[in-house]
């Protein structure tokens, strides 16, 4: 048995019901976990398993389908040289998952960006606003059904229209 | 400025001050260090010993706006730096010019998307375009001569 | 050089009225200090001018040397002074005289 | 009317406006400028009185230490303008009065002839007032003074630094 | 503008309560100014000249990249990645390629893998140049930042020589390189290692022992090594705390494990041993460019799966397939699986991560990157706490950031 | 007064600022070229022959930017401050001795004073108030923090500055700037004080607020430092000031240690001894500018330590040194 398998096994004992599935593809172990449980998965792969880097924390619109999103986390084990994923899906009635900052500090930036990009909240957060984008921006860019927005072509049929929309610094 | 409502109409005298002082500008044209981006990067190599813009009397670099007079918008404008950006230009005092390095600033480049100003044309009037992504040095130093054939035509009823 | 003595004393005496003024009427404790130094040199003036007016004797000198004196301790006096404006300020938040009048705490 | 005397009386008039412009001004920082306007113009009042020495001493010092570091707290502080208003009403008629009392006292002397000095003054040897010679006498008469002087500013430096220090703040 | 004064309530909650009384200073730093590299904003609460509070904003430069590679092709999404961090646009391109090939189980040559090692580590040398030169702009010294541009653009004219590009070269594909090294590119990398040696020394003589240089860097902005892994520094800025992890070492990719180099570790985490770091590595990727000069081996430099390389142009005339190959090709792309990959290299910042997902069509379903430089600026404030405004200077340029990086 | 010495003054005091004036325009082309040279680069030459004309360029355009003075700022000091920072570099070279005298003719304003020394060391301290009111009226945080650091640098670095004139007034036993150089005719007084020099030498780039002490304007800190706000001409004026300071400098160190206007021949041709005192300038100036392009900037709190903890006990120990032995050898 590999390590990563004994990382996978122990987690399920660990957690029990909430581990809902171990996904590979490509030689990478993917841990499908139940929303209540990721502060506790990062908190046993931290103290019992050495994954004591963040490497990554995302999430991933698949709007239309339920669950919406899914968030991503990748650990890394400098001892062990594996890198491990978790991957929470979270319904979009209730965009809401615990932080892991506690765990892992630098979490902090990562979960505001998804925040920003993706509208998910971290509750437990210390500091949860946009990072990327202003602050008084509306809506969540990385979501599906946010529009790529680039630039209206200008016709002359709709040129004054979309002139005065435009953000000129008129004096 | 107050000194051409002064000098009225003198002909050539107004002609040679022209000159001169077009001369003057093109001569010591200070740009701001202002790097944004990629083309932050080919701006600097541009100052460095290869190409060293230097020569044109270029190199001083101010960090304030208020001693600048050449905007160098190097890389893209997010929507978030366009307020900043703009900010900077009305810090600038007159008379100021305004380059655009590169495809990013000049129209939006690659990047056709929510995050990006399509051009900075939009928030501050730009004088020279200088296409590429980023601009090789050269075409930077390209851009700025052509700045200064249009400085060296200018009028001196047309100084704000 | 030929400027009457009185000229300069009157100069000094009318300079130092402005100083005792300024310690009398201002409550900015930097501007009090400054109005002290003013003083200062309003007496430096007098003792210079009386120096002039002994010459060439040669004990004319201690008024120079006199006034070096003054300058000395007046350094001094304006170090430990701004000193403890400084530390007032610390504790109290403010260099208004009035303010800063009562002692306790 | 000698040039002398219409330079003494241009530094005069400088020094006398710039000593009420310091008295007057709300501003803290403009009080200091005029205070060094002040200084500089009665340096070159002795550099007319024959103590070239001393003028330059008064400027080094004066103007060049004593001011900067009365500016520099100001700005430390950005103590410009602590005052809002007079909180005792009576202050300033009080200090008025007073004033045109010592001035009166002042005048009573000078012109009064009290005192036996004024008129022709005598011409200066050479070297009057120059370094070497306010030096000799320094260092001749008043040795004693000078050492008592130094230990002055000794005890002055220590004791503001003591005053100075910042109890709360740790070392890194 | 009012714009501006709002953001600067924002962040009022992040500083103390002496900031509010008055007694220390809110200083805005940025995101215009000289030593932020680009527009990084800081909000400073400063006492005297110490900093007591530093809070980074970020965004200024954010690019929308991950949005507008998703609606690319798998091909032509890789333009992005080079404008990504523009000192390391092999390196990103790099990335890119290994996520892609994994996703679609894609061969690469053996030529290609070699080339592309070479070529990422005269990136990597060409980065810390930039690195070193801002550095000691930095820190004051004019002169290095001019000498290290003078051997940067050697780099970027072999760049040039083989794609035609200075900095976005878009050089490598997945499956391999875009096209085969040019005729005197070897000689051209030759000359450089052969001169390079003593440039670094050149730059040494004029810091490394300088008395001023050394109060500037010594025991300034350090953080532990525990401190550097909580909060996701990698790269150099992880070795000079003294944790040896290198991703070339530790998962190789691209062949990395047949090379032979050190990773140069320090002991303090402080500027100065992030400095001696970079410069030893700018030594280390030089015996890599050596070492793979010197084992070129031949044969062609893409792969040969027709399903997702496009077919060399001289075939096109002559061959039925490989025309309809090209034309779905370049018309719209090849089909991933669905799935996800997370692929992760060196960056001269440190781990740079790709996380790609395939939807079974031929555009990323979702792409996004771990950034190296996003963690180093989020831990600019544990390192510059209780340090003066020069020394935050000299902290923010030994950390390397770069803002593309953090934006993307 | 007799008319003709006014006449006389006047003559001297033009030339002496368009030597400021000129020296300032062409310091600043001789720094960026030979700083493009140490940097491997060509530097300006596009400004009419070789660049010769670039300080004019620079100049014609600073005039005819726009003045801005900021909505918040304390308009009259802003003004002033660009005034007063010029000053005193311009009224510094008055008692410098250009060259032995010519039939009679004195070179230099007021070289023959008997408190020359002294007179350098009042100008220089009230040097300091152009930069610190540019910093405070600008009513910006980095001018702020430019102005304190400038006067703080400067009221630290006067004192060795002072201490090591000290050297040349004992050996020479005056103050008397022209008679110092007289007393310099056989052997210069860097070979007897070259602490001194060095002392003096650091003091002064430390006084004037050049590379690597340049505090109150480091870029990379502070922006422009006490000049961030400051556009157009009064922008220039600071400008000039800088470049007046770095001459001046340049002109006493080569005065009172490196035997001002004495050389070979001079005896047999005065006329060389402006020329000497030039040439000793250019060098000088050379080294400042070689300073700046190798080395970092130093940072501020050990600027004032070094200021406090080095310079100080070195130039008092320079100064008793000197006084036992002028006291043993009789002077």
């Amino acid at each position: 048995m590999s390590h990563i398998e004994k990382v996978t096994e122990g987690l399920k004992s660990e957690l029990g019901e909430q581990v809902l599935s171990v996904d590979v593809f490509r030689d990478q172990t993917t841990v499908v976990l139940a929303r209540e449980s990721i502060e506790e998965a990062c908190r046993y792969l931290n103290s019992e398993h050495d994954f004591d880097l963040l490497a990554a924390l995302m999430a991933v619109d698949y709007w239309p389908e339920e669950p919406r999103f899914a968030v991503i986390y990748q650990l890394y084990s400098l001892k062990h040289k594996l890198f491990i994923g978790l991957r929470v899906p979270v319904h979009s009635t209730t965009p809401e998952i615990a932080t892991v900052e506690t765990i892992f500090p630098n979490a902090n930036w990562h979960e505001r960006e998804v925040y920003d990009m993706f509208g998910i909240n971290f509750s437990g957060h210390s500091d949860l606003r946009r990072i990327l984008m202003p602050y008084d921006w509306e809506g969540h860019p990385l979501r599906k059904d946010y529009p790529l927005a680039h630039e209206e072509i200008q016709f002359s049929f709709n040129f004054d229209e979309i002139d005065r929309r435009k953000p000129y610094a008129k004096e | 400025m107050g000194v051409e409502s002064k000098l009225g109409n003198f002909g050539v005298v107004t002609t040679t001050l022209e000159q001169v002082v077009n001369w003057s500008r093109t001569r010591a044209m200070w740009p701001m260090l202002f790097g944004l981006a990629c083309c932050a990067i080919e701006m600097m190599a541009a100052q460095a010993s290869d190409y060293d813009m230097s020569r044109f009397g270029m190199e001083l670099m101010r960090a304030s706006p208020r001693q600048s007079d050449l905007m160098i918008v190097a890389g893209r404008v997010s929507r978030k730096m366009a307020p900043v950006l703009r900010r900077l230009y009305d810090q600038m005092p007159d008379p100021k010019w305004v380059l655009a390095m590169g495809d990013c600033c000049s129209c939006g480049g690659v990047f056709n998307n929510y995050a990006i100003v399509p051009g900075v044309d939009e928030i501050v009037p730009v004088d020279v375009y200088v296409a590429g992504c980023p601009p090789r040095p050269e075409g930077l130093i390209h851009g700025v001569l052509t700045l200064y054939e249009k400085v060296t035509g200018e009028k001196i009823d047309h100084w704000s | 050089m030929n400027v009457p003595t009185d000229y300069v004393l009157a100069l000094s005496a009318f300079l130092f009225v402005i100083g005792v003024l300024g310690v009398l009427v201002r409550r900015n404790a930097i501007v009090i200090f400054m109005s002290i130094e003013l003083m200062l040199n309003s007496a430096n003036l007098a003792l210079i001018a009386f120096a002039r007016a002994m010459a060439p004797g040669t004990e004319a000198l201690r008024g120079h040397v006199l006034v070096f004196f003054v300058i000395a301790v007046a350094a001094a006096e304006v170090a430990i002074g701004l000193a403890l404006i400084v530390a007032i300020f610390r504790t109290k938040r403010s260099i208004d005289v009035d303010q800063v009048s009562s002692l306790q705490g | 009317m000698t040039i002398d005397l219409i330079l003494f009386f241009g530094i005069a008039a400088i020094a006398v406006i710039s000593a009420i412009s310091m008295l007057v001004s709300r501003n803290a920082v403009y009080s200091a400028l005029f205070l060094v306007l002040n200084f500089v113009a009665i340096a070159s009042l002795y550099l007319l009185l024959n103590a070239a020495f001393i003028a330059m001493v008064q400027v080094t010092v004066y103007a060049g230490a004593i001011m900067v570091l009365f500016l520099f707290v100001i700005m430390l502080l950005g103590a410009e303008k602590v005052e809002t208003g007079p909180s005792l009403p009576w202050q300033l008629p009080v200090a008025i009065l007073l004033g045109l009392v010592l001035i009166a006292e002042f005048a009573y002397v000078l012109f009064g002839r009290v005192t036996q000095i004024g008129g022709e003054l005598a011409g200066v040897g050479e070297g009057f007032g120059s370094p070497a010679s306010v030096g000799r006498t320094l260092f001749d008469q008043y040795l004693i003074p000078f050492e008592v002087t130094s230990i002055l500013l000794l005890v002055a430096m220590v004791g503001s630094i003591v005053l100075t220090r910042d109890d709360r703040k740790e070392s890194r | 503008m009012r714009q501006m004064d709002i953001r600067l309530d924002e962040l009022k909650h992040l500083v103390s309560d002496r900031a509010i009384e008055g007694e220390t200073v809110l200083l805005n730093m940025g995101p215009q100014h000289p030593s932020t590299h680009g527009v990084l904003r800081l909000l400073l609460e400063l006492d005297g000249e110490r900093v007591v509070n530093c809070v980074p904003d970020v965004g200024f430069l954010h690019t929308g990249i991950e949005k507008n590679m998703e609606t690319k092709t798998y091909e032509k999404a890789l333009v992005m990645a080079d404008r990504m961090d523009y000192l390391n646009n092999l390196g990103n391109n790099l990335c890119y390629c290994l996520a892609v090939e994994k996703l679609v189980d894609l061969d690469v040559p053996e030529r290609a893998q070699v080339i592309r090692v070479l070529l990422t580590e005269l990136q990597r040398i060409a980065s810390h140049l930039v690195f070193l030169g801002t550095h000691a702009l930095d820190t004051g010294a004019m002169s290095v930042f001019l000498y290290c541009f003078r051997e940067r653009e050697i780099i970027l004219d072999i760049f040039e020589m083989c794609s035609g590009g200075r900095m976005m070269t878009a050089f490598f594909r997945p499956g391999g390189l875009w096209r085969d090294i040019p005729e005197g590119f070897e000689d051209a990398v030759r000359d450089f290692v052969d001169i390079f040696p003593r440039r670094i020394d050149q730059y040494e003589a004029l810091l490394t022992k300088n008395p001023i240089y050394l109060d500037r860097t010594k025991g300034i902005g350090g953080i532990s090594s525990e401190d550097a892994l909580r909060w996701g520094l990698t790269g150099p800025n992880l070795r000079a705390a003294g944790v040896k992890f290198d991703l070339r070492k530790a998962n190789p990719y691209s062949g990395y494990e047949r090379y032979d180099f050190e990773i140069p570790v320090g002991s303090a985490g402080d500027v100065y041993d992030r400095y001696q770091v970079r410069v030893a590595e700018l030594r280390q990727s030089l015996r890599i460019v050596e070492q793979a000069l010197n084992n070129i081996p031949g044969g062609p430099v893409r792969s040969g799966n027709r399903k997702f390389v496009p077919p060399p142009r001289s075939e096109l005339g002559t061959s039925m397939e490989a025309l309809i190959h090209h034309f779905k090709l370049w018309t719209e792309g090849f089909p991933a699986p669905k799935g996800s990959v997370f692929v992760a290299v060196e960056s001269p910042r440190g781990e740079l991560g790709c996380y790609l997902e395939g939807d079974g069509g031929p555009k990323p379903y979702r792409i996004h990157f771990r950034t190296p430089s996003f963690a180093t600026v989020q831990a600019i404030p544990v390192m510059a706490q209780g340090y003066l405004v020069a020394d935050l200077v000299a902290i923010i340029s030994s950390l390397d950031a770069v803002l593309g990086d953090v934006d993307r | 007064m007799d008319l003709l010495l006014l006449l006389e003054w006047s003559i001297k005091s033009v030339v002496i600022i368009v030597i400021i004036l000129g020296g300032f325009a062409y310091t600043t082309l001789y720094e960026r070229r030979a700083n493009a040279r140490i940097q491997t680069r060509i530097g300006p030459n596009r400004a009419g022959p070789w660049g010769l004309l670039q300080p004019i360029a620079d100049a014609i355009k600073l005039i005819f930017k726009e003045e801005l003075i900021p909505d918040k700022s304390d308009k009259v000091l802003f003004v002033l401050a660009p005034v007063i920072t010029v000053v005193p570099a311009l009224i510094l070279l008055a008692v410098i001795p250009m060259g032995p005298d010519i039939l009679g003719f004195k070179l230099g304003l007021a070289d023959d004073i008997n408190v020359g020394v002294l007179y350098i060391m009042a100008v220089a301290s009230i040097a300091v108030y152009g930069i610190v009111i540019a910093g405070w009226a600008s009513n910006n945080k980095y001018a702020l923090l430019g102005g304190l650091r400038a006067s703080a640098q400067m009221v630290s670095y006067e004192l060795s500055l002072g201490l090591a004139f000290i050297g040349p007034i004992l050996i020479a036993n005056t103050m008397n700037i022209r008679e110092i150089v007289v007393a310099q005719k056989g052997l210069w007084y860097i070979v007897l004080q070259p602490l001194g020099f060095l002392i003096y030498f650091i003091a002064a780039v430390a006084e004037v607020n050049r590379a690597p002490f340049d505090m109150p304007e480091a870029e990379q800190e502070l922006i422009a430092g006490y000049h961030v706000e400051y556009s157009g001409l009064k922008f220039a004026l600071f400008f000039m000031a800088e470049y007046g300071k770095m001459i001046v400098i340049s002109f006493i160190g080569a005065t009172l240690f490196l035997g001002g206007y004495w050389g070979p021949f001079v005896d047999q041709a005065p006329l060389l001894g402006p020329f000497y005192l030039f040439a000793k300038v250019v060098i000088l100036l050379f080294v400042l500018i070689w300073i700046r392009a190798t080395f970092p900037r130093i940072r501020y709190d050990r600027l004032m330590a070094f200021g406090w903890k080095i310079m100080l006990p070195a130039a008092l120990f320079n100064v008793v040194i000197t006084a036992a032995i002028v006291l043993l050898v009789g002077g």
